[in-house]
Formats: C-alpha cells, structure tokens, sequence
C-alpha cells in the first residue's frame, strides 16, 4: 500500500482542481461525491497503509516517496518528498478520517449554499495542504503546506464573505498567524545557517552533534519555531484570532479550528523534539505558555454565552494541554491528546451546527435550552463530547488522554508543581463549563422552537465520531491500571519516551485528585446553572463581579491591548504617510524650481533698457574679475 | 607735442564707445538709441584700425569694413522696424513697447 | 544575427503599425500581436537550443555577435546572449505578447501610434537585455524610455502629464549619470590601454583607482537603483504606474523595472565588484527599508493601480537584498523575484485595467463584493494576491524564500528586517482583496466575468507562476552558470 | 600728424557728447555728422585714407541719410524733443553714467596696464588691404555679404506697410 503514499495528498488536491475549475457547472449531487469522496477515499488508503504499517513496519520507521526534486541552488537543495512514519499516520489518519467524517457532514449542511463547489473546493485544498505539513520530510514542504493551510482557513472563515465581520475575522486570523509564520521562517533560516540543511531527518540527526545542550543558537531556533507553532495553534499571546475565527461555518470550525490545522504547532514541536530537547529554557517556555493558555482560555470559556466561542476557548485550552505536555516532555500524551481532542472537539463543534441550524442560527445558548428530547441523537452525541471534554473517569477518551499530561505535569523531569496547579484548575474549568454548556443548551426551558431536524447524513458523522469520543481513549491507558498502551509504543518509536523524577508519590493519588477536581467541577456547574441558580443572580448584582465577567468575556482584555499597541500606531502611521514623504520631497524640489523660474523671470520684464543695463553688469562683472 | 601713443588712441575709442552706451541707456526714444548705437560701433571700429595701425597690418582696416557693412545692415533693419514700431504702437517710446516681457510659467505641481 | 532579428521584429513591427494604421484600424493589433508571438516563439526555439548545447552550466556565451558601428569612437553593435539575458528576454516576449493582448480593446485612438511606440519599448527592453556595448546599451537605455514616455503622457489618465513628466525626469537623471559612468570609465580605459573602446569585455578589465572606481560604480547604480526603484528614489513609480494605460503598466511593472535588476547584476557587480561588496551593507539597508516602506504604503493607498505599484516597490526591496547578499542562494533568488514579480504584479495590473473597463473607476472605496458577480476574476486575483504575500506554492514564494535565506548568511539583522516585510505584505494584500472582491456588493450595475481574451491572458499567468512555483529547477539551471560566475 | 590727431580726438569726443545729450532728433544727427567727420580725420592720422574716405561717404553719408529720413517720415520733432527733456532728468541718467564711468575707469586701467608704444604711423593703402580682404577673409566677406544681402531683404520686409499683424505668440 505504501506506494500509494502520494495519493493521500494528491486526492485531494484532485477534488480542489476539479471542483474550482469546474465546480459552478456541475450539479451539487456531483460535487459532494467529489468533495466527500476524494477524502474517503484517501481515509481509506490511510487505513490500509496503517494497518499495514502496523502489521509490517518499514525498516527505517517511515514510508518516504521521493515526487521530484523541487528547488536547489547553493548548498540549499529542496525535494518535494512525503515519508510517514508512526507521528505523521497518527496525523494522516486523524486529518482524512475526521476530515471524510466532516465532509459528509458538510454535503448536508451546506447544501441550501449558493457556493456549494467553492466551499468543497477550499475543503479539499485545505485537507490537501494539511496533509503535505505533515507528510513533509523538509521544512520548507512543510512551511508549504504551513501556509497552504493558513489560506485555506482565511478563505473558509471568510467564506460567507458579503458579511463585513467574517471579513475581518478571517483577515484577523491570517495576520495574527502570519506573524507566528514569520518567526517561523526566520527560525529555518537560522536553521539552516547553522546546519546547512532543511531535511527534517538530517537536522535531527545532526542538531545534537552540532549543538551543546543550551546553545544560545538553538534557543533562538527553537523559540522562533515555537512562535511559529503559538501563531498557528493559538496559545498565548498570538490566541486572539480564534475565538473571532468562529464566524466560518461550523464544519469548518470542526476541521480546521478544532481537530487539525491548529494542533500543527503541536505537531512542529513534536516533530522537531530533537531542537527543543537541545534547549531546556525553550521547554520551559513552552511548557509556560501551554499552562497560562490552557487556564486563561479556560477562564474565558466559563462566561462566553456564544456556543461556538465557548467551545473556541475551549480548543485554546485544550491545545494549552498539549504544549504543557510537549512542555515538560511527555511527547506522546501530548499527541494522544491531539488525537482524542480531535474526536470530541470535531464533534461538539458539528453536533453545534446542527443545534444552530435547527434554531434558526440562533447562537446565543441562553437562547437555546430544552433540547434534550427534541433532538435526541443531537442530544447524546454532545453528551458524548462534552463528557470527553470533561474528561469523565474511566468512560471517556479526553480523561485517557488528559490525566497523564496531570500526571507529568507534576512528575515529568521538567515537571513542577506549579504547572501541574495550573493544569489541575484547568481540569476544574473544563468540567464546569461542559457542564454549563450541557445544561444551558439541553435542559431546561424551550426557548426557541426546533427548525429541521438534522438528517441522516448528518447524524452518522456525530454517531461515529460520538463513538470515537468514547472509545478513542481504550487504545492508551494509564500504566497503572491496565498494561495496555497501544498508542505510545507506536508513537515512541519515533518520539522520546518521558523521564520521571525520582521518589515521586503514587501515580494513583495524582488520578484520584484528578477525577475529584472533575467532579468537583460538575457539581458547581450543576448546582450554578440547574439546582440552584438564585446563586448566581445574587453574583451577577455584583459590580466587580461583573467586570471580571466582561473581562473574561473579552478574552483578558488582550484584542484591546494589541488594538492599542500595534494596530493603531501601524493604521496611524499608514494614514499620515498616505502621500508619501519622499514625494513631497521631490515636489519640494520641483516647486523649487518653479519658484526660480517665477525669480528669473522678473528680469525678463520687456524692457530694452533694462537688457542693456544688464549686459553693462555683466561686463562689468567680467572686466572686474579680471582686474581683481 | 609729444606723439601719441597706442593708449591715447585706444583711450579715445573707448570714451567714443563709453559715450554711446551712456545714450543707448538714457534716452527714451527708438531712434536716439539707434543713434547711440552707430556711436558704439564707430568707436569699436576706430580701436580695430588703431590695432592695425599699429602692427602696420590691413587686417585692422578689414575688420572697420566689416563693421561698416554690420553698421549698414543694422541701420537698416533697425530703421525699418522704427517704422513699424511706430506705425503699430504709435510711439517710439522704449519703455512702452515690452511685448518680451515674460508670463509666469503655469503650475505644474 | 538571431539577436539581430529578434530586436529588428519588433522596431519594423512597430513601424509597420504607425503606417498602415491610416488603412485599417485593427491592422496595428494584429501585426503587434504577430510580432510579439514570432518573438516568443523564436525565444522558445532558442531556450530548447540552448538546453540542448550543455545545459549551460558554464559561464560561456551562448551567442555573441557583434558588429563595426562607429569604430573612430570605439563603438561597436555588440549582442551577447547567456543564460541570465534568455531568461529576461523570455519574459519579456511573454509580458510583450499580453501587453498587446491587454490593450485590445482599451485603446480608443491613435491606435497606430500606440503599437508603434508599444513595441520600440519592448525593443528598447530586449536590447539592453543583449547589449555588450556600453554605448549601445545606453542607446537601448533610452529608446525604452521615450516610446514609454509617450505610451504614459498619450493614452495615461487624468493625471498622465504629471506622471509622464516625473517618469521621465526621475529615469533620464539617472541615465545621465549611468553616461557620466560609462564615459569616465571609456577615458580611464583608454588611458590605460590607449585603445577606445565601448565594449563590455573590454572595459571589463579596467581598474580606475578606489575611490574612482567608487563613484563611477555610484554613477551605474544611482541609474540602475531609479529603475528598480529603490526607495528614496521610488517616488516616480506609484505616478507612472497609476497613470500609464493597462499595458503600459504592465510593461513597466514586468519588464522597465527589471532593466535595473539586470544592470545592477551585469554592470556593477562585474565590473566593480570590490566596490560593490564594500557597498553590500548599505544597499541590502535600502532594500530592506524598501521593502517595508514600500508595504506600509501600499496600504494606505485607496487608488487600486497606486496599491499595486507600491506592492512592486516592496518586492524589488528583495531583489536588491538578494544582488548584495552576495552568495548563489540569494542571486537565484533575485532571478526567480525577477520572474515571478513580472507575472504576478503584471497580472494584478491586468486585473486592474479589467475593472476599470467595467467599472470606470480605480478607487478601492467605490468597489466591493465583486466576487460574486465574477467569480473567476475574484479567484484569479485571490491568487496574484497570494502570490503577492508570497504563499507557497506559487512562484514569488521560492524567490524570497532563496533570497532570504541566502541574504540571512549575509546579515542576519537586515534579513531579520526585511522577512518582517513578509506580515505587511499580508496586511496590504488582504486589504485589498477585502476592498475588491469581498464585502457586501456594493457595484449594481450588472458586471460581465471575464471573456475569452481575458481568460487566455489570466490562464497563462496562472500557468506560469504556478510552474515556477512549483517547477523552479529548470530556470535555475538556466542561469546557474552566470550566478556561478558572478558569486565567485 | 600729432596735433591733427589730438584735434580730431577733441572734436569727436565733444561733438559725440553733444550728439547724445541733444533733445532734438535732428540737432543730434547734425552732431554726430561732426563726430562721424571727426573719426575720420583720426583714421587719417592714424595712416588709413582709404578708412577715412569710406567714414566720410558711408557713415557720415548714408547712414546719416537713412536716419534724417527717417526721422523726416516720422516727423519727429518738437514732441519728441518734449518728451526727451522731459525724460531726462538727473535722476535717470544718474546710476547708467555712474555704472558707465565705472567701466571706463576699469577698461583705462586696463589698457594703462599693458606696455605703451609710441605709434609709427606709416600708410597702409587700400591695395594691401583688398588683397588682404579677398586673401585670407574671403569667406568672412562672402559671408558679410550674405549678411548684407539679408539686411536688404528684411528691411524691404519689414519696412513695408502692414496692417497690425502680431504673431501668433503674441495674441
């Protein structure tokens, strides 16, 4: 199977080229099956290549097709080549199935939207870009699809483009990423200053030869890296950009803003280990930052009332997650996380929609409510989700995945207790807003009636994926209690496994205290918005409470901050140099010369005597010189 | 009386010449300055035959011929526009006829 | 001799337009159209040639002619060609075949004129392209200015005297110091050798004194540094650009620009390298602040073709970053900015020109939402839009990524300064498709997509950047023998 | 030879001043016949007949003709006189003479600055100088005579009764 590595990406590609060249003519039967197909399809040879990668791994680790060599001048020689080795497929598979899953989604919920072809076009070209970051065995390959996948989330969050806010949204959000971008670039150009090459398998070779552990150069590389990765996946302080990036439609959201595009930081971090191993200051950064986004995002999260930005800020958090585990070394949980992240978070994004388009895009949740029988199978697969997000004991994938990154928080090498503090109150956060959200939404009074229920096409996604929420976290499990650990294994054939301190407690207790917090966070959630909810209107008389409130609501205050601090003075700067200072420059000089003219041209009067007096001057002048 | 040198000559020329232009910048009227003018150019003529004179060369004499025919032409091209000056402006008044003067050049930034 | 033809197609094609155009109207178009397709498909044949001769890898010339001019003062009619002049002159035949393509229905009168002097400028651009003799080129130099000058101040807009006046101020100054140059370095040569010649490989071996040589090289690289436009010396090329009819600004963007990245590589550092090197730091400054300055402008602009012309001041800050970064990386770089720029800042004018025909208007303000209405228009600028961010993919983002990453092992902090550019390059980009193409529809009157003229023209554009972004390899090639040569 | 020439150089100078500081046109023509008479005498000492012949018949003979008939035509008198004296006051001739007496000064300084020679005068007759003049400068009398030629055609063109006709730059 593996020499058909090449059509995971190039599938669809394929669907991109037909449907944007094409795509207004066929009919949107047609451009579904193309739109859907080419990513079920290329789900399906991902499958067939896991399986057989599972069966018979490759020799070397990864699958690698050559395609054609794609630039080299000097030393800097560039090929267009994919390998997938145990990381990527984890990647490849989550991108195409979740992906095929959503694009089935989409052939219904788009289908009242006059720009049906262009919304599976731009689908499938960013499932094609994103596949190439991850297959990419180069930076540059991989800054390629870095980019590609930037666009693609531009032009789908601005796909309802006649509204001017989805506009700003989505030029918000390539700006904000753009900057990440930037840094990103300049880190490979250090990078390959310093080792003469972009070839990811070479540069972990050779980083830990060429560099000392601590370098100040390879602390430079891998921050400008990480500014890279925070740019794309959110985190402090590039995160502003998400929560706007919700004016997209809602599978978009799901695919791109939730299970894929943003979790790339996590994977270049991951992908390039070896550099961030080599820096210890930049680990911890990143370990830092991973915390502070996961509790601040957090934070904002429990007072949004918006559905699809609660569950933004919820992504930010989640991904927070990640980077505290990559943080603190715990490479593989912060991938386990992805992957299980990407099952729940796709689906309470699409199982959103399906509550926005049948209350007639009503997105206010205390708008919403009583929808628990009305739509039932809505109902439960959120249930699924928001639990997974909770991260419920024992039941749930998100508490497989997220109770080591607890765990390694605290116990990693680079772990420390006050990571592990912030990570725990996250951990209350996410289990008091699930509950919040759930009850708000599905309990209660009807406030606005049920619309069209969703249809087949739509459901069976949220089963499937309701059912991953679930399951997804049976293949990893806590070494403690069950010796079955699936996932890491496969994964630490290319990652590192995480180094322990010594003479740490009992892994037990820290999973105790996990799953208390988690029910701790229920039962305010349940008590705050179900039992006993006098409580919070007494809070809400309060003033400074209230603008705590606003403050979290406006994400920490941090949109007006860069407003202030960068875009003003750059608009401001923009405005006054609209003509161009270089131009009045050279006007000056030429107004200069009009005004010699205008000078000159006084002698010119007309008068003969005048001419005679001047030529008399002039030899005066002359006569005189010579005399003198 | 002692005999007069290169200087005295040349002297002479050049008051003749100095006296001309002090009428060419005075008057007011057309034809004095043309008057003034002839003066300017005799005076001119007599320091080019002085010169030949004085190396005993024809080649000062030449340059009086010379002169004398520009003084010809002059006069008559300088005479024929009196004539028209005053038949069009009516005066030969210099300080009326300024049809050179220059208009200020139109803004172009 | 093909150099020879190749110029003389165009001067006689041009020609041939003026007098028959009091015949028939549609004479002119057709016979420009030939002349610039029988030049491209002579460069076509000449590119295979060339390929096929030992893919060049040596810095030899590929074709030299050269003829007695005027031997009493040295001057002789010298055409070269190598790897670095077939790759502009490929350029300049396919920006010279859409120029004709663009202006067939804008042009409204004189046409004969227009072709004539349309065509004596692609004439002038291919010979200072080929030129080998100082004097020649300098004569190529302004035959592309004069007929530009015209096509600028004739069929321009409102504006067009302004911007005609400065265009041709600004490029003539420099031309006359570039002849001050030539002629100081004509005299120290003869001084040298006693023998007078104009000729680049002669002059080659000239060695004025330091600081002689130190202006003489100022006096090229002022001319050449106009062209490009460098910023402070940028300033004539937002008016040409704005005012100059569709084609012109095609021709100006794509090629007139070029002509300096082409002197500053073939002249200054060739014959003056030493002095260029000392120079490096300073121009890679300019180049920078070039490129940042030139987007801090384009986004402030509301006038759509003034945004685009600042976009060009912005990407010829690389080019001049990358000639002075002084390493292969960085100079392939340059050559593929010089390409690429031409095809999508050529294209964003195309655009440009095909809504002022609909719309009448330049003015971003009074567009808007135009996607809908033509959606094949809106995806085409999507993409010179994104070019013109650099995205990868398409071809500008192979140039500046080599020119950065070449111009990084030069100076880490002007590089550092310049990919900063990178971020305002989106903001003016993004600005300008919002402005454009999305929003609410503000236009009503009904707006017609593009037809099939404008669709070949677009389609060839995406092509070719496209494959340069994705293909780059073979013009690399191309000119790796020159880059090779010029690095060492 | 000496006394005639300082003579001469006496009259013309003072027969000049009176020339340019008459009011009436034809005083002032009257006097400078005197100045013109005058050079003529000073060519004559100076050993040039043949210069002074043409001084007396072309300068004191035609030109002045051309002047008194213009003068005739236009019948300028009285008023003009008026209009001069009127003029001409301390006030306007003042800063000319001043700036004029200025340039004397410096040409005398000038020429008191070479080396004086005493003048030999010895005759140059007119054969030496028509040799001379179809010798070596005969381009400059062809030329001379073009120039006359052009004066010949310009005065018959000008001088000519028009209407006022003013050139279409001057509208």
């Amino acid at each position: 199977m593996h020499q058909y590595l090449y059509l995971i990406p190039a599938l669809p590609l394929l669907g991109f080229l037909i449907l944007s060249l094409a795509g207004k003519h066929l009919h949107k039967r047609v451009i579904a099956w193309i739109g859907a197909g080419t990513i079920g399809a290329a789900a399906l040879i991902t499958i067939l290549l896991g399986i057989e990668f599972l069966q018979s791994p490759p020799a070397s680790g990864a699958y690698t097709q050559l395609l054609w060599n794609w630039f080299s001048a000097g030393q800097l020689s560039v090929a267009v080549s994919i390998t997938a080795d145990a990381l990527t497929l984890v990647f490849i598979f989550v991108i195409t199935f979740v992906g095929a899953l959503i694009h089935i989604y989409s052939t219904a919920f788009m289908r009242r939207d006059r720009d049906y072809a262009r919304f599976f076009a731009s689908m499938n070209l960013f499932v094609c870009s994103m596949l190439v970051l991850v297959m990419a065995d180069n930076l540059v390959l991989l800054y390629l699809g870095w980019e590609g996948v930037g666009l693609c989330s531009y032009l789908l969050i601005g796909f309802w483009y006649e509204t001017p806010a989805n506009c700003h949204a989505a030029n918000k959000a390539f700006y904000i990423t753009r900057i990440g971008d930037t840094a990103m670039a300049i880190g490979l150009f250090l990078l390959f200053k310093e080792l003469g090459s972009l070839h990811i398998a070479t540069i972990i070779e050779q980083a830990p030869k060429h560099f000392e552990a601590g370098d100040t150069h390879i602390t430079l590389i891998a921050l400008l890296l990480l500014a890279g990765g925070i740019g794309k996946s959110a985190q402090l302080p590039l995160q502003t950009w998400l929560p706007d990036a919700m004016a997209g439609p809602s599978p978009v959201s799901a695919l791109i803003h939730a299970a894929t595009m943003v979790t790339a930081g996590v994977y270049l971090i991951a992908r390039m280990h070896t550099l961030f191993q080599l820096s210890p200051v930049s680990m911890t950064v990143v370990a830092v930052i991973g915390a502070l986004t996961l509790f601040i995002a957090g934070c904002s999260a429990m007072v949004q009332t918006d559905i699809k930005r609660i569950l933004a800020y919820s992504t930010i958090s989640q991904i927070g997650y990640m980077f505290l585990a990559l943080g603190v070394g715990a490479w593989s949980a912060a991938i386990f996380h992805f992957f299980t992240h990407a099952f729940f978070k796709a689906l309470l994004f699409l199982a959103a929609g399906a509550v926005i388009e049948a209350l007639h895009h009503e997105h206010n949740i205390f708008k919403m409510g009583g929808l628990k029988n009305s739509m039932r199978v809505v109902f439960l697969t959120f249930l699924a989700g928001a639990a997974s997000l909770a991260a419920l004991p024992l039941v749930t994938a998100g508490f497989f995945s997220k109770d080591p990154i607890l765990w390694y928080a605290w116990g990693a090498a680079n772990g420390n207790p006050f990571l592990w503090i912030l990570a725990i109150a996250g951990a209350f956060i996410t289990a008091f807003y699930s509950t919040r959200l759930m009850l708000v939404v599905f309990w209660g009074e009807r406030k606005t009636p049920v619309g069209d229920h969703p249809g087949k096409w739509m459901t069976v996604p949220l089963v499937i994926l309701g059912i991953g929420s679930v399951a997804a976290g049976f293949i990893e499990w806590p070494h403690n209690l069950v010796h079955f650990t699936l996932f890491s294994e496969q994964v630490q054939k290319v990652l590192p496994a995480v180094v322990l301190k010594q003479n740490l407690p009992s892994e037990l207790i820290f999973q105790g205290i996990a799953a208390l917090v988690t029910f701790a966070g229920l039962y305010t959630g349940y008590v705050l918005y179900y039992s006993n909810k006098g409580i919070l209107e007494g809070w809400r008389q309060s003033a400074a409470l209230l603008a705590i409130r606003n403050f979290l609501l406006g994400g920490w205050g941090f949109d007006d901050l860069y407003h202030a601090l960068f875009v003003q003075p750059f608009l401001f700067i923009t405005r006054i140099n609209k003509k161009d200072v270089f131009d009045r420059l050279y006007n000056g000089i030429a107004q200069a010369n009009i005004n010699i003219n205008r000078l000159l041209s006084l002698t010119q009067n007309g008068s003969l005597r005048w001419y005679i007096a001047g030529v008399l001057l002039g030899i005066l002048f002359i006569i005189t010189m010579q005399l003198l | 009386m002692p005999s007069f040198t290169v200087h005295t000559v040349l002297i002479v020329s050049a008051v003749l010449f100095v006296l001309g232009l002090i009428g060419v910048l005075t008057r007011k009227n057309v034809i004095f300055m043309l008057i003034s003018v002839e003066i300017m150019l005799n005076a001119a003529g007599l320091a080019f035959v002085a010169a030949g004179a004085k190396w005993q060369q024809p080649d000062g004499q030449v340059m009086f011929l010379f002169i004398l025919a520009m003084a010809a032409a002059e006069v008559s091209i300088g005479l024929a526009l009196v004539l028209q000056i005053y038949h069009q402006h009516k005066t030969l008044d210099v300080e009326n006829i300024t049809a050179l003067k220059d208009e200020a050049v139109d803004e172009m930034v | 001799m093909i150099l020879v033809w190749l110029i003389a197609i165009l001067l006689i094609g041009g020609t041939l337009c003026w007098l028959l155009a009091q015949w028939n109207k549609v004479f002119p178009k057709w016979i420009a159209l030939c002349a610039t397709v029988a030049g491209l498909v002579l460069m076509v044949w000449l590119c295979l040639q060339y390929k096929n001769s030992g893919d060049g890898a040596g810095s030899e010339w590929f074709i030299n002619y050269r003829l007695s001019w005027i031997p009493a003062f040295g001057i002789s009619f010298h055409l070269a060609l190598d790897g670095l002049s077939l790759v502009l002159l490929l350029l300049t035949f396919f920006l010279g075949i859409l120029s004709v393509l663009c202006s067939w229905n804008e042009i409204k009168e004189k046409h004969g004129f227009y072709f004539f002097n349309l065509l004596w400028t692609l004439a002038g651009i291919c010979g200072v392209f080929v030129a080998m003799d100082l004097f020649l080129f300098y004569f190529f130099w302004e035959v592309m200015l004069v007929p530009m000058y015209f096509l600028i101040s004739i069929w321009g807009d409102t504006n067009r005297r302004y911007a005609s006046y400065k265009f041709f101020l600004f490029t003539q100054a420099g031309g006359l110091l570039m002849l001050l140059s030539i002629l100081a370095l004509y005299f120290i040569h003869a001084q040298q050798t006693g023998i007078y010649s104009f000729d680049y490989f002669d002059l080659l071996h000239t060695s004025p004194g330091a600081s002689t040589a130190k202006w003489i090289m100022m006096g090229f690289l002022f001319a050449f540094m106009v062209k490009l436009p460098v910023v402070p010396f940028h300033s004539w090329l937002p008016d040409a650009h704005s005012e100059a009819p569709t084609a012109g600004s095609l021709i100006l963007a794509g090629l007139l620009l070029k002509t300096g990245a082409y002197g500053i590589i073939r002249f200054v550092l060739t014959l003056f390298p030493q002095q260029a090197q000392a120079f490096g730091w300073w121009a890679m400054l300019l180049g920078a602040i070039g490129i940042l300055y030139g987007a801090f402008l384009a986004f402030a602009q509301t006038d759509l073709k003034r945004l685009i012309a600042y976009t060009s001041v912005s990407h010829m800050g690389f080019v001049l970053l990358g000639i002075f970064a002084f390493n292969e990386i960085a100079m392939q770089g340059v050559i593929m900015q010089i390409l690429t720029h031409g095809i999508s800042t050529g294209a964003l004018f195309v655009m440009a020109g095909m809504l002022k025909e609909r719309l009448h208007t330049r003015d971003i303000n009074q567009m808007g939402g135009l996607w809908t209405a033509m959606p094949f228009m809106g995806g085409a600028a999507m993409l010179f839009t994104m070019a013109s961010l650099g995205l990868p993919m398409l071809g500008n983002f192979i140039a500046e990524f080599l020119i950065l990453i070449g111009a990084f092992s030069a100076s880490a902090a002007l590089t550092v300064l310049a990919t900063l550019g990178l971020i305002f390059s989106a903001c003016y980009a993004l600005r300008m498709m919002q402005k454009v193409f999305l929003g609410p529809a503000t236009v009503t009157a009904p707006l017609k997509d593009m037809n099939v003229r404008e669709w070949v023209m677009m389609s060839a554009l995406t092509i070719g950047i496209i494959v340069l972004g994705l293909f780059p390899q073979p013009v690399i090639d191309m000119v790796k023998g020159v880059v090779g040569a010029l690095v060492d | 030879m000496n006394l005639l020439f300082y003579i001469s150089s006496f009259v013309a100078v003072a027969a000049t001043i009176l020339a340019i500081t008459r009011f009436h046109p034809v005083h002032a023509l009257l006097y400078l016949v005197v100045s013109f008479l005058a050079a003529a005498m000073i060519f004559l000492s100076l050993g040039t007949p043949f210069i002074a012949v043409l001084e007396v018949i072309v300068y004191a003979g035609a030109i002045i003709v051309l002047f008194i008939f213009v003068v005739m035509m236009l019948n300028l008198g009285k008023d003009t006189a008026l209009q001069e004296k009127n003029w001409l006051r301390p006030k306007v001739w003042a800063g000319p003479c001043l700036l004029v007496l200025i340039l004397l000064v410096e040409m005398i300084v000038l020429l008191l600055n070479a080396p004086d020679v005493t003048m030999h005068i010895t005759v140059v007759d007119p054969r030496k100088v028509s040799l001379s003049l179809f010798g070596e400068y005969i381009i400059a009398l062809e030329l001379v005579g073009f120039l006359l030629m052009a004066g010949i055609v310009g005065a018959a063109h000008i001088g000519k009764q028009k209407k006022k006709i003013l050139h279409r730059f001057l509208n």
